[in-house]
């Protein structure tokens, strides 16, 4: 039993949390979040430079092929710093999808610039409100040409290529793949400032296909939910963190206020359920390395877990700070809106706990 | 037990109703009111104006005495002048503050000539007031207050800061409490003054929300005088005046706080789960239940608070519980809603989001419900010990000279 | 505006709490938890004779002619005490159901035995694991006589007659009235051994229709829900204040638990859902005595907050009061069982809520 | 990562299983055992069986001294044992606490010649220990005890209660904790003893749980002489003695709880709401995938645990985690259970409660475990203090001689 992750991988995130934090400090978030630049461009550029993105890419595609394990290390720092980068629309959906269902001249001709971060990938799925499920994908593609609007799709505005769920000539849904040039893109305010969120109109635009039909957007989703989770997991980390030091700090009725158990209790809860998301999310890092039979359930297990953690972290991080706390200067807010973000970004947790429950049926029954 | 009026009430209510009528324009539609940033110029001209002929038609501060323009009414006539306030669009968010806790404060420890100066233009909205309590070292240890005010003749100069001002850039006067005596313990030190918010040395700065609203102010005095007749209470007695203010009874209606669960019930019908309508979804249907029920737990509560009103009883601490419910469940509302939408409820466009964005501004907004004008955690406390009667916390700073009592670990 | 008990009924109150201190002490409920009676049968002959159990009852058929209101602060003690008296089963199902639906030769026969409390009653409508509705119903009449099991039927072991729903010959449920002399019954052991429950199998039972199908069944439902609630209501307060006292008395670390933190807010959050749930209730007692149109909604409302409070207060109570608090010996675990019982006796919480959005839905689209 | 054995912990594994399968049966089906009285003296001469059934073969106390039978194994063989017997019925509820905690406090504090006398019949399971430290006046507040010992020439005369002692009635020995000092603070006036629990004097009584269960006892204590030789530690140093036993690694698997999910699952695909199966239900649904989330997390806390101990690691307060919340899961799972039942959910008779009862019975369990070895308070209170760094509660008995902290209102 080495249900740990390696001491070359724990050097690697050491390494990651003071670049990181030296290259992704608050203000450079804040740049983003008051509207400043759209993305953290140059620390983009750096991370791509370090072989970042293309972690868990082979190395026959550019990448730095540090496996799964290496891309969830990363995710959780990236989570913590807040880092205002297209890394899990470019690493997690755009490359694991061309992975997955691309063929070898596809994987030959994108894979080594979205590793090394020259091109920016999206993953455009969601039109409008619902749950990401096959009744709700209406775009359209006929003759190779793509119909269809597409929204809110995370760095819909700063990506050079996009992944599209959409509907095959036979009306099935499936992947294609799309050069954004010419697209026509409407950036949108979301409720997290610090990362880009777009409408794409396709209106009859030139997309090929890649291989797989909606198993292959599941198991793209399945996979990004365990990477994700580790993203989560890192905010909610921070959260925790930062709760405490200000409990430490803070001092009401001549007495530091983390010496009251209303706020004792409030950690500790906190906490309980950050180390249930991380053991949840340690797990997940095995399915994936492991490509893993239960790797479905193993996802969705890890994603439920790794957003009720990232939530209650991030509002109750809010709650510790008082009056502080719900003011735009500090950073909690920041932590609060991006764990909406991702509890939202590839499906909510109500949609999450019934994929669950269904493959635990099926798990069970077989 | 009937909902009905007594005689004397609905006559009240016929008359309130005819006025509000004639004079403004009925609420209808359900897009919310959001209030994003602070009161604008026109909205403070609009406020002024609304306040005036409320006053002139004798519906402005009903409780009030006669002499200062009010009916010397029973509180319970307050509470259905504002239910029927409630079904209109009028101008609101300037004088809360001012009518509900600053000048009850003055007509409490005010002389006689300043409440003929000051109360009567309170009430008819010519001048507006705010409250200086909060300080950043205080928070809900609001007597751990640092400013300063030291004697200097028949003047005091006060220096320091306070925070979480409502409307101090809009306001001609301010209450204030602050310490005068820092070397006895926290309570014993304080006294409490009233003063023009155009004096010099006053800077009042904007904060800058979470959800991008700017409510609040941060206000500096630097060496600002205030003259001695202008103290309320003794010297030294200003946590006791500060607790009048604090214990005035506020029964203001306000807005309805968006989404409530009706708004859930309406977006559910309209987003779909697995083909269907979500209502029909048992998840989200055992959710509105309990909101539901939480809902109308809070409605009859005030109903009970309003029977024991209109029998002459006073309304004590038990009423923590409404905002201790509601925001937490506007907080879970407005999360649980977007979860619903799926990655569109990111989305805040005014012209993509769902349910006009209510939602999402609620995420936004709901956490700073659950913290100001008492935590959760603090309204716990008071309901702990005020309702329940369980023993204070053990406390660190009791007996303790403010000077000495521990601040930091640092 | 007047949302309170009018000062008669305040008086009322007060009477019976003293009443009930003085002949429902811990001991005599006891007598019934520890198996050496069945039901607290001295206290039920008092409290027919006082005229309580027909509180409701108008004058014309042996009642107090108290009305619902007073009903409702009887029920309040009856919870309060933990009455092990089939009051709920005789009072708001049985006689409910006869002056719902039943013939006035029914009521006239059947409503004063009732009330003076010379026969009990019992509702029997669960046949095993469900919720109450229509399909769970297979007991049947045919030609007057009744086959089918009812399980469980609280204070079926001890009541003579019994209010039952069976499908009629046209196969529709309707509600029935069977004297239970001769009907073979089977006594349950239950999670509340304070209060008597039976399994009654019917083989060819003579039983007399009352009027009335689902719609009946449903306002018996309704009615009761409101009732219970108060019945929740009153144990929710006595845990409280036995919680209360208990955090007052105890002492740890030098000081009473009560001025802990941890205990305090637990015990401001038991008072927060019992301030909910008797607002609830007391809307219920005012609609239950104008038969308000909108008794449905708020009979489900009531029922759910109710639920909720006494749920909390009841297991609460038992942590507040530590080791202590899971010994038999202690009170605690009596109220915990009463919860669960009148949280399950007439339908779940799940099946409350989902009642609750129903009638939300059809007021909103009214 | 990788989830496989050294070859050590493999050849280990297999040989427990050889043995295993050798001498005990495999748990086979869905029944859950339920323990509900304590062990009656058939159970108890199984456990004796089987336990010397153990020493035989070398696995009872693996990570103990050669000397005395075991095998100086790491703890992670322990682990591994535990896993695997966790697969086959055995006896089991006897000697958890003297071997898990009596008997290693004994070899931390006791004289070789001790040691000698007393651990290899321990571990033979030949005799049975108990661990006397509750009070009813301590509860969460385990150090103030009042259990008095008053020297009396070399020996110490003992006087007072014991409660919540497991096995009392069924033990030969027992370690205790007791003030000897009332005039100094809590902590420092303790001495620790070991003591035959056949002395005369101590009188044993079974404490009647909520749920039906006669696990606990009390123990009462009149004049009961122990010599000075079976002291442990110093006088005055019993604090620091007894929490060498609490922090005395506990790392037995146990029952599993039931009913866990698995079973929540079983019994929706089981019960029907509105005509379909209650795991159609998406509120069911919901729950269930919350309450795995929560299993799964624990299971793979534990191989973090186990990770940690396989490293040589000596795993912390950080695992209070387990225990606190399982047991409201439990609770909740349990009550949920019942609510999907209805009304029938009340019945426990066994040939017609759904699930062999097992949700009743763990509605009336589950408050014990959120109480008993250390209340949810408590834990969180351990987490906060000994994971995150929090400050201690504010003490108002710090320093203060026991004899004259506060102890009740009246």
């Amino acid at each position: 039993m080495n249900f740990d992750f390696s001491d070359e991988l724990k050097q690697l995130r050491d390494q990651v949390r003071r670049f990181l934090s030296e290259q992704c400090s608050s203000a450079v978030v804040r740049r983003s979040a008051d509207g400043q630049e759209v993305f953290a461009a140059d620390l983009w550029r750096e991370i791509g430079r370090m072989g970042w993105i293309g972690a868990a890419i082979p190395e026959t595609f550019g990448g730095a092929g540090l496996g799964y394990e290496g891309l969830c290390v990363l995710a959780e720092e990236i989570g913590r710093a807040l880092a205002p980068v297209p890394f899990g629309s470019t690493a997690y959906l755009t490359a694991e999808a061309i992975l997955t269902a691309g063929s070898d001249a596809q994987r030959r001709e994108w894979l080594p610039k979205l590793a090394d971060g020259s091109v920016i990938g999206c993953f455009a799925l969601s039109e409008g409100s619902g749950h990401p499920e096959p009744a709700a994908i209406h775009a359209r593609v006929v003759g190779g040409f793509l119909k269809g609007s597409k929204w809110p799709v995370a760095d819909g505005g700063i990506a050079g290529i996009t992944v599209v769920v959409a509907r095959d000539e036979s009306g099935q849904p499936a992947l294609f793949l799309a050069d954004l040039a010419g697209v026509r893109r409407r950036e949108l305010k979301t409720l997290d400032p610090t990362r880009n969120h777009a409408r794409l109109d396709f209106d009859a635009t030139s997309v090929e296909r890649l291989g797989g039909g909606w198993g292959s957007v599941q198991r793209v989703l399945d996979r990004a939910a365990i990477l994700f989770a580790f993203e989560q997991v890192g905010g909610a980390d921070a959260c925790l963190t930062m709760a405490r030091d200000y409990a430490l700090d803070r001092y009401a009725f001549g007495r530091p206020i983390g010496s009251f158990q209303a706020i004792k209790h409030k950690l500790a809860d906190m906490y309980v359920a950050l180390e249930l998301a991380r053991s949840n999310a340690y797990y997940g890092a095995w399915a994936l390395g492991a490509d893993a039979t239960d790797l479905p359930l193993v996802a969705a297990t890890a994603r439920v877990s790794a957003t009720e953690a990232f939530d209650l972290a991030s509002k109750e991080n809010i709650q510790t700070h008082g009056g502080i706390g719900f003011t735009w200067a500090v950073d909690c807010h920041l932590f609060y809106r991006r764990s909406k973000q991702l509890g939202l970004t590839i499906g909510s947790a109500p949609f999450w706990k019934h994929r669950l429950v269904d493959l635990l049926e099926s798990r069970n029954a077989a | 037990m009937d909902f009905n009026d007594t005689p004397e009430e609905a006559a009240f209510r016929a008359e309130a109703r005819a006025f509000l009528t004639a004079n403004a324009k009925p609420r209808v539609g359900t897009r919310p009111v959001l209030r994003q940033g602070g009161l604008d110029a026109e909205a403070v001209v609009r406020c002024k104006k609304w306040q005036a002929k409320k006053a002139d038609a004798g519906f402005a501060c009903l409780t009030w005495p006669k002499r200062f323009g009010g009916r010397e009414a029973s509180p319970i006539l307050q509470v259905i002048y504002n239910q029927e306030e409630g079904d209109f669009i009028v101008p609101r968010g300037l004088y809360e503050i001012g009518l509900g806790m600053c000048i009850p404060t003055m007509m409490a420890y005010a002389a006689d000539d300043q409440l003929d100066r000051y109360v009567r233009p309170a009430l008819r909205g010519e001048e507006v007031w705010c409250q200086l309590f909060s300080e950043p070292a205080g928070g809900s240890d609001l007597a751990a207050l640092r400013t300063r005010a030291e004697r200097d003749g028949g003047d005091w100069i006060i220096n320091g800061q306070k925070i979480w001002t409502s409307g101090a850039h809009l306001s001609d006067f301010g209450i204030i409490v602050v310490r005068t005596d820092p070397k006895v313990p926290k309570h014993e030190g304080l006294t409490f003054f009233f003063l023009d918010m155009k004096s010099p040395g006053i800077e009042v700065r904007p904060i800058h929300q979470m959800s991008g609203a700017r409510h609040f102010n941060e206000v500096f005095f630097t060496d600002v005088r205030v003259p001695d007749s202008q103290r309320l209470g003794a010297v030294g007695q200003g946590w006791r005046v500060s607790l009048t203010t604090l214990m005035t009874e506020r029964l203001a209606v306000g807005d309805v706080q968006r989404p409530e669960v009706d708004d859930l019930v309406e977006l559910s019908r309209r987003l779909r789960i697995d083909g269907k309508p979500a209502i029909q979804n048992a998840a989200v249907r055992e959710r509105i239940a309990e909101w539901h029920a939480r809902s109308q737990g809070l409605k009859f509560t005030r109903f009970r608070t309003m029977t024991a009103l209109s029998k002459g009883e006073t309304p004590g601490p038990e009423n923590s519980i409404h905002k201790l419910v509601n925001a937490s469940k506007q907080q879970d509302i407005a999360s649980y809603g977007l979860d619903l939408m799926g990655a569109a409820g990111l989305v805040i466009d005014d012209d993509l989001a769902e349910a006009y964005a209510m939602f999402q501004s609620a995420l936004l907004t709901s956490p700073g419900m659950r913290i100001a004008g008492g935590s959760d955690e603090i309204l716990r406390n008071i309901i702990a010990e005020r309702v329940l009667g369980l023993p204070p916390d053990s406390r660190a700073d009791k007996g303790i000279p403010f000077n000495q009592v521990p601040t930091g670990r640092r």
